[in-house]
Order: structure tokens, then sequence, then C-alpha cells
């Protein structure tokens, strides 16, 4: 019975739904008020999110005459249900998180392709000329950034010897310096991140000036207000994704000292992400997909290596 | 050389900085002293030579006569494209161009802007 | 380089066109209609009128007229009237000379019903697709009431 | 992949104005463009012709918001031809000063579009940020941040002190270190040159023979510039360097523009420093002798020109308005041919498209098979859809409305 209830609560409140909304929306007003007061703007108050949310929920919702309603209507509730399962698995506030088994980060990896996966799948179903092109930029992005950020996760996880996002925080507890040599990764990471997150240089999948909403043109109230939520939990999973694998230090503290420290790792990720959404233009596809295999790629193998050879060094 | 992030430092820079953004209405927007806003009228030196009303762009104004050398001043504030060509042409200076800029209203009877001539009874005011 | 006087001189003496030049760097001229492609083409040709600038179109009673305002390098603009009647008002196309007249010719089309021969077919301007194709806002017997 | 066709407007995010590009594309190619304009054609040629010239002059003004001044002073300056006016040399560098002052603060509304369209918000901040100066001072000298209403056939309306001129200066010199921030951010970021560079390519023929004016014909090294080749107000008594560039894309034409801000500042400079004393203005007859006369103005957009003819009475009998923009549209589709649709909104902009200048009547397009909701329909469905869905009564405010119809809204 316990059980039941504290599956519940995992599932409801920590780390499950309401952690992961309040996380996301607290991560959205995080990177919406950085972006504005590096344009010199003020920003929105610390309750925009949460306002602009409910304010969608009350929104008529219109779905287009030839659309697949079912697909429509049920893609946004997955990109939500797996962003927020993503978090089961990351450790946050210690080195073992509430879900963990050997070959959890892959599982992590592929929660968070779902939500690209339904936006395409949304946008598609949806049959606007827009959400149409939107849908097939989305799709091609996504083969551009996932593999260098699969292959830079991938990493610590060679060094530490273990596919679980547990074990290899666990690892790096005990080994501390070697974190150090994942930094060349964590700079790809949050790269592949902003592809991932559909933010400037890469939001092409939604890019305003050119397809209106992308993916999301027709969207509205309740499905859009799910949509706009599991891409900011999807923020705040990345972010604690990368904090856990790339920052992995302090997480055997006492809770009274991870929990600010999670905080702090999470923010410096959103910050860096939002100083970065600030500063660059949007890409095309094609440079998009140039820079991301020239470069991003290359850096990811280099990655590789770098733990490779670690990895070899240490087994002798 | 070019390299990604050259604004870097200045978008770093902007978050030491106050906004720039003037937080009106909560602070209220100051005009120049030569804004062209809502236009006045002083009934009471207007001697009803029609020039005004004559070369309105928009005729945005009329100028009745209601008595004997009293007139009165009808402006159509959805009208006026507050040019204040009408306070220029005034040889006596009853019109005169002031700062007021917040002239929307729910109605567009309330844009109608009656200046009554000067005896009957009060002070030439404003909105209805 | 061509001034005023210089292409007031050069119309009148090339193709005996009432030219004048009422201050410096413009010339206002007139030629008949069948000529207007002539005078178009040799005016770039030989003085480097190489720009037209615009077509204003005019309702002048009995004969609509239209002004092609050509420009060239050196500031001088030379203003080419060119009259027809108004049961026939038929002009021929300048699209193959100075391929940026289309929508003026469209404008001239559809503000003031010229006719013009040989226009590209494309869709119309500035007048919406649904307005009656015989109202002509810009001749002065057409009122918006 | 079949070819699409997606509409860009009457209504879309790229587009600041209504107009209509329908493109078919196959993938991310641009296949063909078709480009349907006149949505903002009000009649103004025609209104023009039923007022006195001094109304004409208020009308024309408001023309467009952003070169209003382009507009009332190239119909001054015809109308002043047509009956032989001298006009003060003061008035004649307060109207050039005003002039430049608009150049200002239309690159860099533009530099800040430019930014919006390629997804660099933050230029777009930065550069309205600092618009902000020019604006004020054009409210401080005018009496308004735009429809500046500083002319009059004959002169202009106010005078400016020494200080106003002081202040100028000031905001001018902060501009300056403003703009060449941008240049500099143009030449080295290189997000940004990726995004401009190559982009909408258009050849020094191309543009010659298409009649591209202004900076998307400068961008070209078409040398042409109105102010130098037929000089007018107080351009023949001020130096200044016409810029063109070699790039021919989207790329050379922000360079032109942002080297047009820099000699703006020149101009400015000058013409504070010899600013003549004297008149405003001089006395206007009301009805202009039977006449006609051709203006150019270059706007910050290329050359304006407004062709009057006077009849000799209180009304012109014609005035016709070609601006900018109309003579650069030839060149979009030409700029777009074969390109990619990410970069149609940036080569659609980089002509700074105005559009309202452009067409001087507004109906839906038509399209079969849809469905059309009245203004009326639609506000009754969105008042049943709340009190439905929502629980909100809406018709105590819906009775208030049906009591005093909103402004602007149909009977």
């Amino acid at each position: 019975m316990t059980a039941v209830l504290a599956a519940l609560l995992a599932l409801c409140v920590f780390p499950g739904l309401l952690f992961a909304a309040a996380g996301g929306l607290a991560a959205e007003f995080v990177d919406r008020k950085l972006h504005a007061r590096m344009q010199n703007r003020v920003g929105p108050p610390w309750f925009q999110p949460l306002a602009d949310f409910v304010k969608l929920l009350s929104k008529e919702e219109l779905i287009p005459g030839q659309a697949d309603r079912f697909v429509f209507r049920a893609m946004p509730i997955l990109a939500l249900a797996a962003a927020t399962t993503a978090l089961f698995c990351i450790p946050l506030f210690g080195p073992r998180a509430i879900s963990r088994f050997e070959g959890d980060a892959l599982v992590v990896l592929y929660l968070l392709t779902l939500p690209t996966l339904s936006f395409f799948l949304g946008g598609w179903a949806s049959t606007s000329p827009y959400a149409s092109i939107g849908s097939m930029r989305s799709l091609t992005q996504l083969f551009a950034y996932e593999v260098p950020l699969l292959m830079v996760l991938m990493a610590p996880g060679l060094l530490a010897g273990s596919w679980s996002l547990s074990g290899m925080a666990l690892f790096f507890q005990a080994h501390a310096l070697l974190a150090l040599s994942n930094l060349p990764g964590l700079c790809v990471a949050l790269v592949a991140l902003l592809g991932k997150l559909e933010k400037v240089p890469f939001d092409l999948a939604e890019a305003e000036t050119e397809i209106v909403a992308g993916t999301f043109t027709e969207y509205s109230g309740r499905r859009l207000a799910f949509f706009r939520l599991a891409v900011d939990v999807e923020a705040v999973v990345a972010a604690s994704l990368l904090a856990s694998v790339f920052l992995p230090w302090g997480l055997s503290l006492p809770l009274a000292a991870t929990v600010p420290l999670y905080l702090f790792k999470v923010l410096a990720v959103l910050f860096v992400l939002a100083l970065l959404r600030t500063i660059l233009a949007r890409l095309r596809l094609e440079q998009m997909l140039e820079f991301c295999w020239k470069w991003l790629a290359p850096a990811a193998m280099l990655q590789l290596l770098i733990s490779v050879l670690l990895a070899g060094g240490l087994s002798r | 050389m070019k390299w990604p992030g050259k604004m870097a430092a200045e978008a770093l820079r902007q978050l030491l900085r106050r906004p720039a953004t003037v937080p009106y209405p909560s602070v209220p927007a100051q005009m120049p002293e030569r804004f062209r806003g809502r236009i006045v009228f002083d009934a009471a030196t207007c001697v009803g030579c029609g020039l005004c009303e004559r070369d309105c762009p928009s005729g945005a104004l009329t100028i009745n006569e209601v008595g004997k050398k009293r007139y009165e001043a009808v402006f159509q504030l959805d009208r006026c494209l507050f040019c204040a060509l009408c306070v220029d042409l005034c040889n006596k200076r009853s019109l005169a161009a002031t700062r007021e800029f917040e002239l929307a209203a729910v109605r567009r009877g309330d844009l109608r802007v009656l200046y009554p001539a000067p005896a009957a009874a009060k002070e030439s005011d404003g909105a209805a | 380089m061509p001034d005023a006087a210089a292409t007031k001189a050069w119309l009148e003496e090339r193709f005996g066109a009432q030219a004048a030049a009422p201050r410096a760097r413009r010339v206002f001229a007139e030629v008949p209609a069948g000529s207007l492609r002539a005078v178009l083409e040799v005016a770039r040709e030989e003085l480097g009128f190489d720009a037209l600038c615009a077509i204003t179109g005019l309702d002048e009673g009995e004969s609509l007229a239209a002004i092609y305002h050509l420009a060239c390098a050196h500031g001088t603009v030379l203003s080419l009237k060119t009259r027809v009647p108004r049961a026939s008002p038929s002009l021929p196309t300048v699209t193959d000379l100075f391929p940026g007249a289309a929508d003026y010719e469209r404008e001239l089309d559809d503000l003031l019903g010229f006719h013009i021969e040989g226009l590209p077919p494309g869709r119309r301007y500035p007048l919406p697709e649904d307005f009656p194709r015989d109202q002509k806002p810009l001749r002065k017997d057409w009122s918006a009431r | 992949m079949s070819p699409v066709t997606i509409p860009v407007g009457p209504q879309h995010p790229a587009l600041k104005e209504p107009e209509s590009f329908d493109i078919t594309l196959e993938g991310e190619r641009i296949l063909g463009v078709t480009m349907r304009l006149g949505y903002n054609h009000r009649g103004i040629e025609k209104a023009c012709e039923a007022r006195s010239w001094v109304q004409d002059l208020f009308l024309l003004e408001r023309i467009c918001g952003i070169c209003s001044h382009a507009h009332s002073t190239a119909f001054c300056m015809a109308v002043e031809d047509i009956a032989s006016l001298q006009v003060p040399p003061r008035a004649q560098f307060i109207r050039t000063l005003v002039g430049e002052l608009e150049r200002i603060h239309s690159h860099l509304l533009w530099l800040g579009v430019a930014g919006h369209e390629i997804g660099l918000d933050t230029l777009m901040m930065y550069a309205w940020r600092d618009r902000e100066t020019v604006m004020d001072l054009l409210a401080l000298l005018t009496g308004n941040r735009v429809n500046y209403g500083i002319n009059l056939i004959g002169g202009v309306r106010r005078d400016v002190s020494a200080e106003q001129l002081e202040q100028v200066l000031r905001s001018i010199d902060f501009l300056e270190q403003r703009v060449r921030y941008y240049v500099e951010v143009a030449r080295t970021e290189s997000t940004l040159h990726q995004r401009l560079a190559g982009v909408g390519p258009l050849s020094m023929d191309d543009a010659r023979r298409l009649g591209a004016i202004g900076p998307t014909g400068r961008a070209s090294m078409v040398d042409r510039d109105t102010r130098r080749d037929d000089p007018y107000l107080a351009y023949g008594e001020v130096q200044f360097k016409v810029i063109t560039d070699w790039h021919c894309d989207v790329y050379g034409r922000t360079l032109v523009r942002l080297g047009e801000l820099l000699e703006s500042f020149s101009i400015i400079r000058q013409l504070a420093a010899r600013l003549p004393a004297g008149p405003l203005k001089v006395k206007a007859p009301r009805k202009v002798p039977a006449g006609q006369a051709v203006a150019r103005y270059e706007a910050p957009r290329g050359e304006d020109l407004h062709f009057v003819r006077s009849n000799g009475t209180e009304r012109p009998e014609r005035v016709k308005v070609r601006a900018p923009t109309l003579a650069n549209l030839a060149s979009v589709a030409k700029m777009l041919e074969n390109h990619r649709l990410a970069d149609v909104p940036i080569v659609i902009a980089a002509i700074d498209p105005c559009f309202s200048c452009t067409d001087r009547a507004v109906r839906l397009a038509r399209s079969a098979g849809c469905e059309r909701l009245s203004w009326a329909e639609l506000r009754q469905h969105g008042i049943d859809w709340y009190r439905r869905e929502a629980g909100l009564d809406l018709a105590a405010l819906d009775r208030r409305l049906a009591a005093h119809p909103p402004p602007g809204g149909p009977p």
C-alpha cells in the first residue's frame, strides 16, 4: 500500500508532473527574463509563464478540418508525458535517481527525442503548409544534433563503465577529477541542446518570420499549452541531465547542500542557453546541418576519443 | 575575423544596466514643449473668421456662431490629425496645441469635444 | 552629358517635338503615341535616359494622357507626354525596354482605363481583384459615391 | 515531395504591412513567387484632387509613417517650382536637417527589422532602443515623432533654436558611436554574415534593367543618389559621399545603409555649423498658377518622385506619387528566384519595403471553400464559446457594446 502511495507521489509530485511542471515554468521564466535583460528590456514578471499557461487552458481550441484528429490531439500529451518520465532516471539531489537500471541513459535520451517526434507528427497531422514545413525541418534538424549529443553523453559512460546515469554519477563521486575530461563534451551538449529545445540559432522548426509558428501553427488553447509546457519541461530535464552527467560534483553531500548545488548547476546551464540564443542569428537548414556535421560531430568524436583513451589508461 | 557570438560582451554588459524600457503608463510620458497634442480653444478671443475651419485638412473642426459675436468650437478628435495647422492659422491665438496625447475613448461620441461660447455659462472645458 | 537645354534641343531637332525646359534638369515634351517607343529607345541609347522613374496618367477630358518620366545619371528628368483619344486609349507597352515598368502600366490600366498593348499577363495593381473592371477611379468623371 | 504553395501574407509575421507573396516551394527551394499588391491603396491621389493645396500637404505626409517628410517635402518642392517661390535658405536647411534625421530613424528601424527577420532579435532591440534617441530629437524639433508637420508650401513652420541644435549634435555623437558598433557587428558576427552574404543577389545589370533605386540599387553598384545628381534643398551646399557596395546581396544592402547613416551624421554636423539666419517662409498663393512640375527626393528607401499639375485653381489637377518601394519590387522576384524559403523574409525586408507608400480600400482575398464569418458572427461566436466553456458571461459587455458600437466597427 505504501509502495503504491509512494509511487503515486513520485508520479504526481516529485519528481513527477508537479515538480517537472513547476520546474519547467520556472525555467521558462529564467530564460525569458535573462533574454530580456540581455536585450536591455524589463522582461516578464515571475508568474508570466504560469499566467500564459492558465490563459491558454481557457482558450478555445480549434482543430483544422482536414487534420488527423487523434494524432493532433494525442501529440501534446505524449510530448509532455515523455519529457516528464525522463526526469525519473536523472540523479537530481543525490547520485541515485528514483529509477535506475543499466541502460537508463539511453532510455532518457530516447524519452527526450520523443517530444521532437511528437512535434513532427503533430505538425504533420495538422496539414497546414506552414506546419508541414516546420515538421520537415524539425525532423531534419533532429538528425543533425542528435548524433553529437548521443556521442558526448556516451563518453562519460565509457569512462565510468556504466550505461546508467546513476552509475555514472556514483563513479564520478569517486573520481571527481576525471569529470573534468568531459568539459569539451559539455560544450557540445550545450550547443546540441539549443537544437533539441528549438531555440535560436536552431529554431528553424518554428521560425516565426518564415513559417509563422511552424509545427505549432495550427495548435491553440489547451493543446498548445501542453506543447509549450512540454518544451519547458524538456528544458529543465535536459539541463538536469547535463548537470548530472557533466557537472557531477558534490552529489554525495547532505541534502541541504545538494539542493542549492543542483539549482546552481541548472541555472548555469540555462544561463548559457539564454546567452547563446540572445547573441546568435537563426541559421538556415543547410547551414545548421553543415555546422553540426562539420564541427559538432567531430568535436563529439574528440570527446569520445579522450574518454576511450582515459578509460584504457584507467583499466591498465 | 568572423566569429559567432561577437555580441556576447554587449549582451552581458546589459545585465548590469537598468532596462531601457520606460514603464509607461505607471510612469507618465512627458512630451516636448512643441508637441502637437489635443487642441484647446479660447472662445473669448475668437472672432469667427473661419480660417481654421476652411483649411483643416480633415474637416475635424467647426466654428459655429451661437449668438452675436459669440462662437463655439466643435472638435472631432477621431478625425483630427494633430497637424496644428489651425493653431498656426489663427490670427487671434484662440487655438493652442497642448501636450495632451492620451485621447483614447471607448465610445465614438466621447471623441466629439465641444468648447462652448463664452456667455454660455462656464469656462471652456474639455471632453463632455 | 545631357542637361535640360541640350535635351530640349535634341528632342526638337530629332523628332520635331514640342519641348520646354522650365528649370534646370527638367524637360517636358510631347510626342505622338506612334513615336513614343522610338523616342524612349533613342533617348535611352543616345542620351543615357536609362531609368524610367514613373508613368503618370492624366485625364484631360477629350483625351487621356500618359507622362513617362525618364531620368539619367546626371539628374536630368525628361517627362515625355503622349496623348490618346478617350474613346480608344491604347498605348504600346514599354516593358521590353524597361522591365520594371510592368506595375506602372498596370496602374494606368487599373486607375485610368488605358489599354496597354503587349503588357505581359499578371495580377491587377493596385485595385482588388473583385473591384469592377469598368470603374476607373482616377478619371475625372468618377467619384467614390 | 510535390511542390507546395505557401502564402506569405497578406497577414504574416515577416511582413509589417499587408501584401501577399504566394511562394511555390519544392522542399526549401523556391520555384516561383507571385505578388499581389494594392492592399494599402487608399485612393490618396484621387483624394488630393478634391482638397486644397495646403490640405493635400498634410494628407500626403500621411502616405507613410516612416518617410512622411520625404512625401511632404517632395510635394512642397513641386508646388514651389510651379508657383516659382523662392524658399528662404534657413527653411531649406531645416528641411534638410529633418530629412536626414528621418533617414537615420528609418535606417535604424530597418536594421532592427533585418535582425528580427533572421532571428537576431537582440539586434532589433538595441537598434530600436537607439532609434528612440532620434525619435525624441524629431519630437523636440518638430512637435511629433512621426508625421513631423514641419513643412508648409513656401517654407517651414518651426524654427530650430541654438539649444536644440546642441541637443541634436550631442545625440548624433552618441548615435555615431552606436552605429560604428553595428558596423563592427555586421562585419564580424559570423551567424549574421552567413544569413546575409550571398542572399538575394541582384547583379548590377539586373539592378539597372529592373530600375532598382536607393540602397537596393547602390548595393548593386548603381551609383545613383538624387541628393547628389539632382541637388535639392541644401544638399548642394554640403559634402557627402554616395555609398555604394559591390556585394550585390543583402549583406551589401546592410553595409550601404550603415554607411549612409555615418554620412547622415556628417551632413547633419555640416548643416548645424552652417545654418543660415533669415526668415522661415515666404507667403504661398492660395491659387497656384497653372503649370506642372516633377520633384525628386532621395527618401531613405530610394528616390521618391512627385508629379504635380495645377490648373490655376485652389486645388491640384493631378498629383502623382511614385514611392521608392514600387520601383524596387520588380527586383524582389528576381532576387528570390531559386533561393530558399528561409531567405524570403530577409530578402523582402532588404529592399526596406514600404507598402503603404507604394499602394497609397481593403478587402479580403476570397478563396473558394472557406467559411467566412462576419465581424458580428465572430463576436457572437466568442461570446457563446466563453459562456459555454468557461462559464464567463460576456453578455453584459455585449449589451454595452451593442449600445455603443466600438470605433471602427462596421455599421
